[in-house]
């Protein structure tokens, strides 16, 4: 059984769970399990948003938070050193390279620089910017296909927020085609599981 | 940024808008939710459209012609005003 | 866009300029970098209302706020006037407990609509019955805006909220208590008066009637009540720009401000405060 | 029904609907709010009714009413809107009504209150801790058909990563078998028959001539039945790995997993660990625990509490093994009941020390 | 004392004397051999009114009464309607989920001032404010009758209870609530009525106001309530044959009788029912 | 004070103005309503408050306001009233407060909710159950100095008996010593110092930049002071003829009464048995009990409910004899708390009973 | 006891008082708290002095001249009452 | 240590309360420790009071109801059989004969037959019949003197009945000269205890 854990860390809100929600759906329309974890403060708070998403070949037996990370989607720096205690040597993390300060041993990790929220903004909007992120990050391991990801935007959007389908299609465009090819690889034998 | 042809000194030579009052404003605090816009009674209040502050949130400039009425410290939730009133009224800039 | 003429706004006019500071908020009073609540809330202006008040009045050293539970709880650690946080809707009891312990004090509380007129709608009708000599300050936004916009028991009808998207409607949610109307028509009660900060103009008659409150319990006349219409754009899923207009347009006409009683005046319905 | 991704609160949601709830009354408090907003949008679709009600007291009132005409029927909270219930809880079982309650607690500090009551009275609950949404989609509906058979609310006690933890699942009805039908419901019928029924918490026999209520019967009555369902409902619990373990780990709900995940951990690594973890909480599984404990050096128990279940445990182990606490309180800033020691590592750590100071296997010992 | 020439009441007159039963309460309703309430105590009365508007209307066998706690309680057991025994304080709420699963039942509600207006006033008010379609009906003595006479929230000034041997003094014990107009205020209510029990006129009176509450329910006009004053000469510690009179001199002029609303006529204010 | 002719109900009263509570707010309820009226009349005499609340909820707030100013204040109720409380009850400890809590209960069945907390969380009240009006009027003195020393709410478990039992007392006053100062209470003249003072159940530091309240620390360091206040009241028992006994009963409050009439008589009869009261059962007095038992055949258990003290009896003996419940619910018809089996001949009768059937002596048992 | 002279015959006489109704007084359910008494507009309930029901309780006996106006009935609050009236009414005992 | 237990029992209310009230405090005067416990339902409940009073020689041992009863007074034969059952042979049972009917082993105890009502009557009111009984039985007893029960009305008695002492000393008086002289002895010695 593998079980790759994905945590997603970042401010503000809607942007974080909405790609945690998209990979998830993409996910399980490969036939993957998952399991999906997002905390958040009260509606007013402002403050960080994280997801924990686990994606595995079987039924998940994982605890909804883990303790460690097989990759991270890295928003911002501000809250970022809770989720880099989770990284393994050779994990892969992507980075918002518009927004992220600070430094740390990238050498440890398989590091996925993604000026995210520039290219957001030039498919429209700097809102979808994790989208990007989780576009590249898709390039990156393999951990679903772009296309299932795309497929996913529409049942992941509410209702009232269904004009935003394609820009948020784009935007993972955008972020798949920012990466150069596959730094990791997610599935052992890179077969299609299930339907 | 600056502004062009904001002095103190346009009001001493006599031209641009006749301005009462101006205020502070503590970007950082603000928090863009556009409420001092609506509230200036001369429309003087504009909300910067391509810059953000370090929180992310566009924030309100200031045009000449302030009465320092307080009506955008009064409705600000985010506390980011401070408004000052001249005892002599002075002249600023042009005419928006 | 075009290049405008901006007037720089980073720090105080020349001190030469003969100008003179006429407002700022009362940084003493409330200790706060940046708050936690939401773009456009009406809560923080009135939450700054209330303790300007009590400083104008120079009541600062002898005032006991009490909180109840809502988004203006994040208010309840960061003044500088004594509190005692209570349970969502508990308050004018132990506001009440406070008075009666402390009668020279001036006690007050903060609550929210879902505070005041769900939780513990019983306990300000008592309170207030009881001609306690407190002063009652309700934030009324029509929604739980703490836990996410749900619809309480001020909503007016067709006020949108999270389960009343398609705005309240009567059959299925019942109708909205005007509680300052109700409070007003009970015997022990001194002075009710409903207030907005959607407007400037509503928050300087919401402050005259916040002041008028404390002057009444001050003066031992009985229960005093201000109700303020806060915009909270948030629960009511709107943009910020658009609440003070909602507010105007669809809180008002059913929670009409004015003062409602006033027993130390002769004014007392419907005038403005 | 078909395989959906929801969070744990919209599957407790469905679940109950799968049950046939159709009466649901709530009053949102963090993490509860969630099932009452997905219950507010449901029940209408099956002819059923979900009150946004105006406090927790109005809410447990007004599932008391509904429960009262035989429609199957929840409310709950967090453990603190569940202690403005506590009249209502206890004296529910007195009324003799089934209901099903929710706890959507933070933290796990509320376990007393859920298996001893914190209400007035003699009363108990039946208490069921799911670990994981697929568990607590049946044992909401076990929950509905427990609080049928025995006409006694029934306590379901989740938190919030099992409300915010999202999974797909496939909510299809359970069938626990048949469950009593409600002869005793009101509908009004009975009236003028000359035995109008009565549901009443001071006993449900009627007056004739001026003798007025006898509580002393009612209460002995309710006693027994009392007595009777915590013999009549089998404990459950999972065991892995007891056999031949030095150190037992017990632990419920969603820590549970935790520590199922270090011990796995453990036990890859050589030590000799194991767990049991009780899932029926009232009952409590005191025998599993006991014959898990039996050839144990130390029973080990984690709450994110002050040490409450332990209680439990060392009422089951009776002295012979030692019983060792190796939770404590642990919350984020938020105070929602996320733990930062809910960590398999940090939990390993534990059990290691416990494992390193566990006193010599004892004579006899399995 | 010289004899008297008594008319003999042992038995009903001659078969052939020609009279016809004119009265008589519904025993089929009420089984009671004696019930235990005191001498003089109005609630019987007031309960037997109920029960007989319930049969009048046709409407035994689809009622469900919910009663609170209070003296009134040692009818919930002896009734041939339906009962639903709530706590004290919580009847609205109970009997929301029951009309709200039973909507073809009618559901009423029989609670005193001290269940009513102290322990469970929130409930009441929400209640009304929802538009339930039930009918509450409060028996009001002013005082907590069961648990030996002390003031409630309704205890009129002046009031003989058991804490107020002096009579309630509004400086120390605060004002009543007049429920019946608080409830009148409020959008959602259709029917509200206040009548007593201390003169024949009034008992017939009060029984048309139950009468038309429970047709405002089968309208499904929306929330309907009658309050009705009765003696408890126990709780006021007066002499049984005062209580009628001290029920008119002092609780009447407060809570005055009368039908305060009928959303369903033209009626409504300050009319006698 | 001289000795005056009172019932238990009026001796508690004193006893709170004796120990300085300025402050109470009730609600009535029988056998609680007595204690109330006493508080109303007294009260004004020593320039203090006694509010005739309009509820439990709003006593218990009442309360708790008073609390806050640093007026020593009660509230009370029966156990059914202090279920409605229960919100209050948890959250006040989490205040850091001092409170005295009365319970004049029906029977003994809300042994759990006083022990345990009816409440959410983890709080723990101290809990002190007098026997008797002369007990009564120490206990209730050294609840107020307890809470004040602890600033924590501590309960007094009273019942029928003891509110309806008059007796000839004299109630003076009690030093237990100084208790800290209360220099945390509220009168408003903090403010505008730069540092004003906050009470509140979230939290009592005060904000800086927007940061909120931190409900981890706080709820941590609630938890680590009721530890240290568990560890630091001594436990209270009365015990006698254990040393030889082969029955040892232990029971509490009223019930006690009767035991210890029995056991004397059976003392007098010969049989070698004793008893063991706890005073206090929050700390209960475990090492009294394991000592007690520490020669007896049995421990009898005699409780007026379906079985709560029991839990911690078997926890203080942990196994090392068998424990036996030889009480259960026994109530009149009006359901007040008087039990019918509160006889000391019936009493005799079970502890007879446990005698006869009671196993060999153990090995080694002193 | 039997009270002197009353007896249905005294109506077909046409002597005594005019008597429109009757009422059967339940005398062991009453609690003698006197309400029927002030109710009875014609005052022809009285109470007895020396008697008591088993109970303890004083009760009402009925003088001629009741006019079936179910007062008594309506007020009483043990339901002490049946109320009659007559087709014709008859003439009872003497003037009070 | 002597413990005294004396039973009353009735169906109606006040007369009983008082009755105890007035023994304990004449108990009390002169020197001994007494307990009283009175039970009675709500307000409005007419049913059955009762009150258990030990009077002692030293600090009251016993719990508030009694196991055996050393002495009864009893009002009304309703209430009577639970009373019955707490009698040991040789207790003193005053019996109201006025109004109590029906049969027992009355050669068990030493019964003292009082026409209580009917004495009450006679000095005014059928209400003091509790304390004509309480006459009778200190008469019969010596449990307390007469004199101390006397003195003991006024402070027993509610400011608002203060009206009321006349008639129940009366009373006291009446039921003590019902009685021809003592039938039992409540003290060993019958020494004075204590002031
Ligand atoms: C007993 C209880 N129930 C529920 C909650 C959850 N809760 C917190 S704030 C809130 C609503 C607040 O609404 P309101 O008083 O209107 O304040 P707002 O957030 O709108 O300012 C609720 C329901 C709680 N804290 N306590
Ligand atoms: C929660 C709760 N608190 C207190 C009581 C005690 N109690 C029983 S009846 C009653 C008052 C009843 O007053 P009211 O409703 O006016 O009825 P009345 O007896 O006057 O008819 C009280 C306080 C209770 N039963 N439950
Ligand atoms: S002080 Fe008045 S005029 Fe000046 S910016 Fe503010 S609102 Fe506008
Ligand atoms: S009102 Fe205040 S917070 Fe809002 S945009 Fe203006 S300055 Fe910013
Ligand atoms: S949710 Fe509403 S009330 Fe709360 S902070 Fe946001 S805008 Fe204000
Ligand atoms: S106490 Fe009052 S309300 Fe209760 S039965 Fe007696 S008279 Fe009626
Ligand atoms: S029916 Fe009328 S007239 Fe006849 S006794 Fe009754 S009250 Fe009097
Ligand atoms: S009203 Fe009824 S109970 Fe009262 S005296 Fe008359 S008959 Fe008797
Ligand atoms: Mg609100
Ligand atoms: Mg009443």
């Amino acid at each position: 059984m593998t079980e790759r854990e994905v945590v997603l860390t970042g401010i503000g809100g809607q942007g974080i769970q909405l790609a945690a929600q998209v990979l998830c759906r993409a996910a399980l329309a490969e036939g993957r399990e998952i399991q999906l974890f997002g905390s958040y403060g009260g509606m007013m708070r402002g403050g960080n948003t994280e997801a924990t998403v686990v994606v595995a070949d079987a039924p998940v037996e994982s605890p909804p938070t883990v303790g460690r990370a097989w990759g991270a989607l890295v928003m911002h720096h501000e809250h970022f050193e809770p989720v880099h205690r989770l990284l393994r040597p050779g994990s892969v993390v992507a980075l918002n390279t518009t927004v992220f300060e600070g430094d740390f041993d990238r050498g440890a990790f398989v590091v996925v620089d993604v000026a995210a929220t520039e290219l957001a903004g030039g498919v429209g909007n700097v809102m979808a910017a994790s989208m990007v992120m989780l576009g590249a990050f898709s390039r990156a391991t393999g951990v679903v296909a772009l296309e299932s990801l795309q497929r996913a935007v529409p049942e992941a959007l509410p209702p009232y927020r269904a004009q935003h389908v394609a820009l948020n299609v784009a935007a993972l465009e955008a972020g798949y085609g920012g990466v150069d090819g596959p730094l990791a690889e997610a599935w052992p034998a890179r077969q299609e599981v299930g339907a | 940024m600056t502004a062009g042809g904001v002095t103190g000194e346009g009001a001493a030579r006599g031209t641009g808008v006749l301005t009462r009052g101006t205020v502070v404003i503590d970007v950082e605090a603000c928090k863009g939710c556009d409420l001092c816009i609506d509230a200036c009674p001369p429309r003087v209040l504009v909300m910067t459209t391509d810059r953000v502050n370090t929180r992310g949130y566009r924030y309100p400039e200031l045009l000449p012609g302030c009465t320092g009425c307080r009506a955008c410290s009064q409705i600000c939730p985010d506390f980011v005003f401070q408004v000052y009133k001249y005892d002599t009224p002075v002249l600023l800039g042009e005419a928006p | 866009m075009t290049e405008r003429a901006v007037v720089p706004t980073d720090r105080p006019p020349d001190p030469d300029a003969g100008a003179r500071l006429v407002d700022d908020f009362t940084p003493d009073l409330i200790d706060v970098g940046t708050h936690q609540l939401c773009p456009g809330c009406g809560e923080p202006v009135a939450m700054r209302s209330v303790v300007e008040m009590v400083a104008e009045l120079g009541l600062v050293q002898r005032t006991i706020a009490v909180f109840g539970i809502g988004c203006y709880t994040a208010f309840s650690n960061n003044l500088d006037v004594e509190v005692l946080q209570a349970l969502h809707g508990r308050a004018p009891s132990l506001a009440t407990g406070v008075k009666r312990c402390r009668p020279d004090a001036v006690v007050l509380t903060v609550q929210g609509d879902g505070d005041m007129v769900n939780e513990g709608l019983q306990e300000v009708v008592h309170a207030a019955a009881r001609g306690e000599s407190i002063t009652c300050v309700m934030l009324n936004n029509g929604v739980f805006g703490e836990t996410g916009g749900h619809m309480t028991a001020t909503t007016v009808i067709g006020q949108r909220t999270k389960n009343t998207l398609e705005g309240r409607d009567p059959a299925a949610h019942g109708h909205p208590i005007r509680l300052s109307d109700l409070l007003a028509g009970i015997d022990g009660v001194a002075y009710v008066a409903r207030g907005a900060v959607n407007t400037a103009g509503n928050v300087a008659r919401t402050r005259r009637m916040l002041r008028r409150a404390l002057e009444v319990q001050e003066a031992g006349l009985g229960f005093s009540f201000v109700e303020i219409l806060t915009m909270c754009p948030t629960g009511w899923f709107i943009e910020t720009q658009e609440a003070p207009a909602y507010l105007a347009d669809h809180l008002a006409p059913v929670h009409a401000t004015g003062v409602l009683k006033d027993v130390g005046t002769a004014a007392g319905t419907g005038s403005d405060g | 029904m078909t395989r959906r991704l929801m969070e744990g609160s919209e599957a407790i949601a469905e679940a109950m609907l799968a049950a046939g709830c159709r009466f649901f009354a709530g009053y949102p408090m963090t993490p509860f709010t969630e099932v009452l907003e997905h219950m507010a949008r449901k029940l209408p679709g099956v002819d059923g009714v979900c009150m946004n009600a105006e406090s927790e007291l109005e809410a447990v009132g007004m599932a008391w009413g509904a429960a009262a005409t035989g429609t199957p029927a929840a409310t709950g909270s967090t453990g603190q809107g569940l202690s403005l219930m506590q009249e209502s809880l206890s004296e529910i079982c007195l009324a003799r009504l089934p209901l099903v309650v929710l706890n959507m607690a933070r933290a796990q500090g509320d376990y007393w209150q859920a298996t001893r009551g914190g209400g007035h009275g003699d009363y108990r609950h039946l208490v069921l801790a799911p670990m994981d949404i697929p568990e607590a989609v049946e044992l909401v509906q076990l929950a509905f058909h427990l609080s049928a058979t025995w006409r006694n609310p029934v306590l379901v006690l989740g938190d919030y990563y099992l409300a915010h933890t999202a999974q797909s699942v496939d909510v299809g009805p359970v069938d626990f078998g048949p469950a009593p039908g409600a002869d005793w419901a009101l509908d009004g019928a009975s009236g003028g028959s000359g035995r109008a029924k009565l549901i009443s918490p001071l006993g449900d026999m009627k007056q004739r001539h001026g003798v007025g209520y006898d509580m002393s019967l009612h209460y002995r009555d309710c006693a027994e039945h009392t007595a009777a369902m915590l013999a009549g409902v089998p404990p459950r619990a999972e065991t892995a790995w007891v056999d031949d373990a030095d150190v037992v780990v017990v632990s419920f709900g969603t820590p549970a997993r935790y520590v199922r995940a270090a011990v796995r951990e453990l036990r890859a690594e050589g030590a000799r660990v194991g767990y049991v973890r009780p899932v029926t909480l009232v009952p409590f599984p005191t025998d599993a625990v006991a014959e898990a404990a039996a050839g144990a050096r130390v029973v080990a128990v984690y709450e994110n509490n002050q040490g409450q279940m332990i209680d439990d445990v060392r009422l089951a182990v009776l002295g012979r093994a030692p019983v060792q606490f190796i939770g404590g309180l642990s919350l984020d800033h938020s105070g929602f009941g996320i733990a930062p020691d809910l960590d398999v590592a940090v939990l390993k750590t534990r059990i290691e020390r416990v494992l390193e100071t566990a006193p010599a296997p004892r004579e006899g010992a399995a």
